[in-house]
């Protein structure tokens, strides 16, 4: 298995045009991982799985990540071959312009098909879009919801019973000194 | 494997898409679930019919979702074990340790040999547990009447009764520590555990003898829900249903995780990758399962079981990330932490075998009908509990 | 009721008709003949509905008793007071309708069903003596009124305007029409070999013992026992019972056509099915294991009704461990099995019918030779036919990484 | 031969319905209400709060309301108020007392970590299982006069564990009492040889040290 500062090196000669840098990872399992740029990431996501000598064939892992200092969110991808299936994960990440407005990353899911509900996902809970995904819809939350409740900024709703159900009545009868229902949706539901 | 054996990636996307026309009338759309006797959970299935052939399938989740992930981002490294139970709550065992194994690859933690063997005791009891229950499921999905659903819940009871001995709660054990185990096996612990692994075998026979080779099952499983093996390479699946496709990927052979290289077993294929491989592969690996648990037994050394210089409060690894996975009964459970140094993760993902292997239900359930779309669904092996997170 | 009895019968099998016969002496002619039937009508009615009582329990405790647990115990001494808390449960359910349903077929499937599935009781002789009505052409009668309850599943399913229970009301139809067809075959041999239509014709053409220790039992012959297999298959198909229970199958379609019903309605319908089952097995006993008839000529001072309820009380239990042990069969598995291995088969097997009849005849050694190709006349189809019904579908071995 | 593999699954049907009369391997239901399994030693559902004394369960808490299973609890189901006052624990040093302990156990998960992290062995887990309860809000939040079991109860559904608690904390309290006992012999040693070298009628006498005489001594529960 090569190390990340070859493959690095190995791409960079592939793709000339492509931003490709080497993010260390100080810890003791030492899993570099390659910064791809947003551009290229298609491309060499396609090298790395049809490359002979890597044969990248399987994407096992996909999240989000919200760096909220930096300002900007991360979409990790942990590739492992199924065809050489030896060494440890070859880690590439893309990362967004910023956390509001740049938030479009390009899927990988045309090239491993494994993204596809975990991109979803991600989209869902961080808000990263990525563009050519065959189905981009919210996964765990339900369609209406409009925040992205894994970013580090998200604000809980107070009251996570609030629901505007019948199913409310009941509790209050339930309950018979009612606390106030809440004047309004809690943050994070429509109205 | 070499890599030429190796089918090549194919482009993504369902392959079979069945057209219909004026003739055959109006498509019949069904929402099976979220309350369905077999769809495993609260998971929805929003099904377009013809007749009574799937020509469309799409799986809803977050019946369930409590999201779990921003749970482990906001409680201690320590405090997500007892969440890791509530994952895929039958194998709370393997859960454990994957989380274990990552925690401990970020931190450089070791762990004592004993410990290690009570992990792959526990693991492949686990695994026994997992597939004994999923066939019984598979089976009640095809309509028998509850009888291989009990003789598995029979068994799955004795295995229950041994981790309710050990870790004082019989499906949430929380008993991996970053660093070995909660605490040492009681003391007839392990020759009750051989007990019941020299019957297993017996058990497994006359299973076997209930239903494997009943023609009606053989006529409801075999060619049902067909997957390809460069489809399952490129869609991630894991596990026996991997493995169902004829590709060699077992992670306690691939990662060598724990003390695995030292057990000898095998890894059963399946040459069709259909609904019947991916049963019988279970019971293989069950068969598997129990060599490793007679040598694990016979070999466990004495000793501590956590190591002395972990810490069981204030664990707060260095800057750095770590993905482990082990290989769950389901498949590849992995755990994907990022530490900034603090008490509480700053990343904490759980990579689900259930999910992923879901990504490819529409493509085995396409031109099937109906009643198959429930037996393909219950030979994925899923639990809602890590669907949904 | 037929008749009143023979001299040679003894006293405990002419018991029912005493009894009958103390309980209407009183009345006058023309009135006695109406009492006679209306009673008949009732203990028919009361011993069904004892039996679908009794027989809810015995299938879940063989259920539990098969599946290692004790089954239902908690209501009275081991149990035996369920079928009545079940009743009181279920009368005491709200009886939903939605909103959508069409309510007077919502309404009239499950008492369609249940007069339909209570006709065929008819014509099954129960004893000696004990035939409520005596029809010549008893066997189509008893198949014409069981036919009719496929109109009322179709109702059922469609009144509830629920996808699930349409899609188990299109799998009844198909189901049950495609079942009428090797029910009705299977038992021509029968009709051929007793050459009536009437049951108690078939069951006197059943009389008698082959050297004194044989019974003349239609089940006996070649042709017979492949018509009463043929016969218990398309049964269990025709009665929705496990691994034939498609219109209801839980796993797929919740509840199939009685999802939307509930309280005593749900209750009828499952009281029909059991009619339905036991009229089959009735029907069973009838046409191929001799009726009342005892299997050996000392065992025939117990009462026929006796071994009636004993023959009937067997192949019950046949259908219970059926439904203990299969899973279920897909539609379209379903369908392939009825016509192109039971029809066929039910067809050839009335070529050895025919060639039965015809040898019987024959004297002494030939009469082997009879039974080796008649038994190979079943064997061979079957044989065939299996293997190419099962083409393609085998246990594998597995290699190993 | 088609059908074979039907009969075969009759056959096993059929044994394990005859061996249900004969075979307890076969019958395997426990009639809950009136058969009990035995609990392992190792089982746990909900905490309760171990008392030295069952005669004064709030007197004598182990629980010095040190809040780190509060902290450490997944679903922070405990709430605990520290004490404004001390009051001398088993070993008789002088300790704050949980004013309020609360744990709501319709939140609890049982998943013992507060047991693991209590450095005074003052929680436990108890095998109460039968709690249910027709009001939801305020029957399943338990107060400390609801959690507080004596040690005899502990030793009673663990006794392996409570022996083992027992043999250390005795070790332990006399471990502090032969310190407290040589501290003070030192201190006493230092004060008179201090009084000899100053040899000064004048000076305040030492006061005594401040460690209370030791409790009495009940490491074996107060049953």
């Amino acid at each position: 298995m090569e190390t990340a500062e070859q493959l690095r090196d190995r791409l960079q000669a592939q793709f000339p045009a492509a931003e490709i840098a080497v993010v260390p990872n100080p810890g003791p399992a030492a899993q570099h991982s390659l910064l791809l740029g947003a551009a290229h990431a298609r491309a060499v996501a396609l090298f790395l799985r049809d490359d002979p000598a890597l044969a990248l064939d399987y994407c096992s892992n996909v999240t989000g990540v919200d760096w909220l200092q930096a300002g900007y969110l991360e979409a990790v991808y942990h590739l492992f071959s199924m065809a050489r299936p030896q060494g440890g994960p070859v880690v590439i990440r893309l990362r967004t312009g910023n956390r509001t407005d740049q938030v479009t990353l390009p899927s990988l899911t045309p090239v491993w098909r494994s993204c596809e509900f975990q991109e979803r996902e991600a989209f869902d809970l961080f808000g990263i879009r990525f563009a050519d995904h065959p189905d981009l819809r919210r996964i765990l939350m339900w369609d209406e919801f409009v925040d992205h409740p894994m970013r580090k900024d998200y604000v809980e709703p107070d009251d996570y019973e609030w629901e505007p159900t019948a199913h409310h009545e009941v509790l209050a009868k339930a309950r018979p000194p009612a606390p106030a229902p809440p004047s309004g949706p809690p943050e994070g539901t429509p109205p | 494997m070499s890599a030429s054996a190796f089918p090549p990636p194919v482009p993504p996307g369902p392959q079979v898409r069945a057209v219909t026309d004026e003739f055959h009338g109006d498509l019949l759309e069904i929402s099976m679930g979220p309350h369905h006797p077999s769809t495993h959970g609260v998971f929805r299935m929003q099904a377009t019919l013809d007749g009574e052939t799937v020509v469309k399938l799409k799986p809803v989740f977050g019946y369930l979702h409590r999201n779990h992930e921003k749970l482990g981002e906001n409680t201690s490294y320590l405090g997500s074990m007892p969440y890791t139970d509530r994952l895929d709550y039958f194998c709370a065992m393997t859960n454990n340790w994957a989380y274990a194994l990552s925690a401990e690859k970020l931190a450089g933690q070791a762990v004592p040999e004993r410990a290690e063997y009570l992990r792959v005791i526990l693991a492949e009891l686990t695994r026994l547990l997992n597939h004994t229950c999923l066939a019984g499921f598979l089976l009640q999905d095809t309509g028998a009447s509850g009888t291989p659903l009990m003789y598995a819940f029979r068994e799955r009871e004795k295995i229950l009764d041994l981790f309710e001995s050990l870790s004082g709660s019989r499906m949430m054990c929380n008993f991996q520590r970053f660093g070995g185990c909660r605490t040492d096996a009681p003391a007839d612990w392990l020759a009750r555990a051989g007990q019941l692994v020299d019957g297993y075998g017996a058990f497994l026979d006359e299973f076997e003898a209930l239903i494997t080779g009943n023609e009606i099952l053989l006529a409801r499983t075999q060619g049902v829900g067909r997957l390809s093996a460069a489809l399952a390479v490129s869609a991630g699946v894991t596990g026996p249903m991997l493995r169902a496709t004829g590709v060699a990927y077992d992670l306690r052979k691939v990662d060598g995780y724990g003390i695995y290289p030292r057990f000898d077993f095998r890894v059963p294929l399946g040459d069709h990758g259909d609904t019947y491989d991916r049963y019988m592969i279970r019971v293989l690996e069950m068969r598997e399962s129990i060599k490793i648990l007679h040598a694990a037994l016979r070999e466990i050394p004495a000793g501590p079981v956590m190591d002395p210089k972990a810490k069981l409060r204030g664990f707060r690894p260095k800057p750095g990330e770590a993905y482990g996975r082990i290989e769950g009964p389901k498949g590849e459970i992995g755990f994907y932490l990022i530490s900034d140094g603090g008490a509480n993760p700053y990343r904490y993902r759980v990579r689900p075998p259930s999910l992923v292997n879901l990504t490819i239900l529409e493509d085995l359930c396409l031109g099937h009908t109906l009643a198959d779309t429930v037996v393909i669904l219950g030979s994925i092996d899923i639990v809602l509990g890590e669907v949904d997170r | 009721m037929s008749l009143s009895w023979a001299a040679g019968d003894s006293v405990l099998e002419r018991a029912p008709l005493i009894v009958r016969d103390a309980l209407t002496r009183a009345l006058p002619e023309p009135w006695r003949w109406l009492a006679n039937s209306l009673l008949a009508i009732l203990v028919i009615i009361g011993l069904a509905g004892g039996l679908f009582a009794g027989l809810t329990l015995v299938e879940r405790k063989l259920l539990g008793r098969v599946q290692n647990r004790p089954g239902p115990n908690r209501a009275g001494p081991g149990g035996i007071f369920q079928p009545i808390a079940d009743g009181i449960k279920m009368l005491t359910k709200e009886d939903i309708v939605p909103r959508a349903a069409d309510r007077v077929l919502h309404f009239a499937a499950p008492v369609v069903l249940l007069a339909f599935s209570i006709l065929p009781f008819a014509v099954i002789p129960y004893g000696r003596r004990l035939v409520p009505v005596e029809l010549d052409a008893g066997v189509l009668y008893f198949f014409a009124a069981g036919a009719a309850t496929e109109l009322a599943v179709f109702m059922a399913g469609w009144a509830g305007h629920n996808k699930y229970s349409l899609l188990a009301a299109m799998r009844s139809l198909a189901q049950l029409i495609s079942y009428e067809l090797p029910l009705l075959l299977s038992f021509v041999p029968v009709i051929l070999f007793a050459g009536t239509l009437s049951t108690t014709g078939i069951v006197a053409a059943q009389a008698g013992w082959k050297w004194g220790w044989i019974p003349h039992w239609h089940v006996f012959s070649p042709a017979g026992f492949a018509g009463f297999v043929i016969f218990m298959i398309a049964a269990l198909a025709e009665s929705n019972r496990s691994p034939f229970d498609l219109p209801e199958a839980e796993s797929e379609l919740i509840a199939g056509h009685l999802t939307e019903y509930s309280g005593f309605k749900y209750a009828l319908f499952f009281m029909a099915e059991y009619f339905g089952m036991i009229a089959l097995s009735a029907m069973a006993v009838t046409l191929f294991l001799g009726g009342w008839q005892a299997p050996l000529p000392f065992l025939a001072v117990i009462p026929s009704y006796v071994w009636f309820a004993a023959k009937l009380g067997g192949l019950l239990l046949g259908f219970l461990w059926i439904r203990a042990t299969f899973p279920r069969l897909r539609l379209d598995q379903l369908m392939r099995f009825a016509w192109k291995f039971l029809v066929p088969l039910a067809l050839l097997n009335l070529g050895t019918a025919a060639f039965w009849a015809a040898t019987f005849e024959w004297p002494g050694a030939l009469q082997l030779v009879r039974w080796a190709l008649a038994v190979g006349l079943v064997v061979g189809p079957f044989v065939l036919l299996g293997r190419r019904l099962g083409a393609g579908y085998a246990p594998r071995t597995y290699r190993y990484a | 031969m088609l059908g074979s593999g039907l009969l075969q699954g009759l056959a096993v049907t059929a044994k394990n319905f005859v061996g249900s009369f004969h075979d307890p391997a076969r019958l395997t239901t426990t009639e809950y209400p009136e058969v009990r399994t035995k609990l392992p030693e190792n089982y746990r559902n909900f905490p309760f709060l171990v008392s030295e004394n069952a005669e004064d369960p709030m007197g004598t808490l182990r629980c010095v309301a040190c809040q780190i299973c509060e902290k450490e609890c997944p679903p922070q189901c405990i709430l605990i108020e520290k004490s404004k006052d001390k009051k001398p624990d088993a070993a008789g040093k002088l300790q704050l007392y949980p004013a309020v302990f609360d744990i709501d156990i319709s939140v609890c998960m049982s998943c013992q970590i507060c047991v693991e992290v209590c450095p005074f062995d003052a929680i436990k887990m108890d095998q109460v299982f039968e709690i249910a309860t027709g009001e939801r809000f305020n029957a399943l939040l338990l107060d400390r006069h609801g959690l507080a079991k004596p040690n005899s109860y502990y030793h009673q559904i663990h006794p392996a564990e409570a022996a083992e608690v027992d043999a250390r904390l005795a070790a332990e309290r006399q471990a502090a009492e032969e310190k407290a006992r040589a501290a003070a012999a030192a201190k006493t040693a230092a004060a008179a040889a201090k009084a000899v070298a100053a040899a000064a009628p004048a000076a305040p006498p030492v006061p005594p040290p401040s460690a209370a005489p030791p409790g009495p001594p009940n490491p074996g529960g107060s049953a």
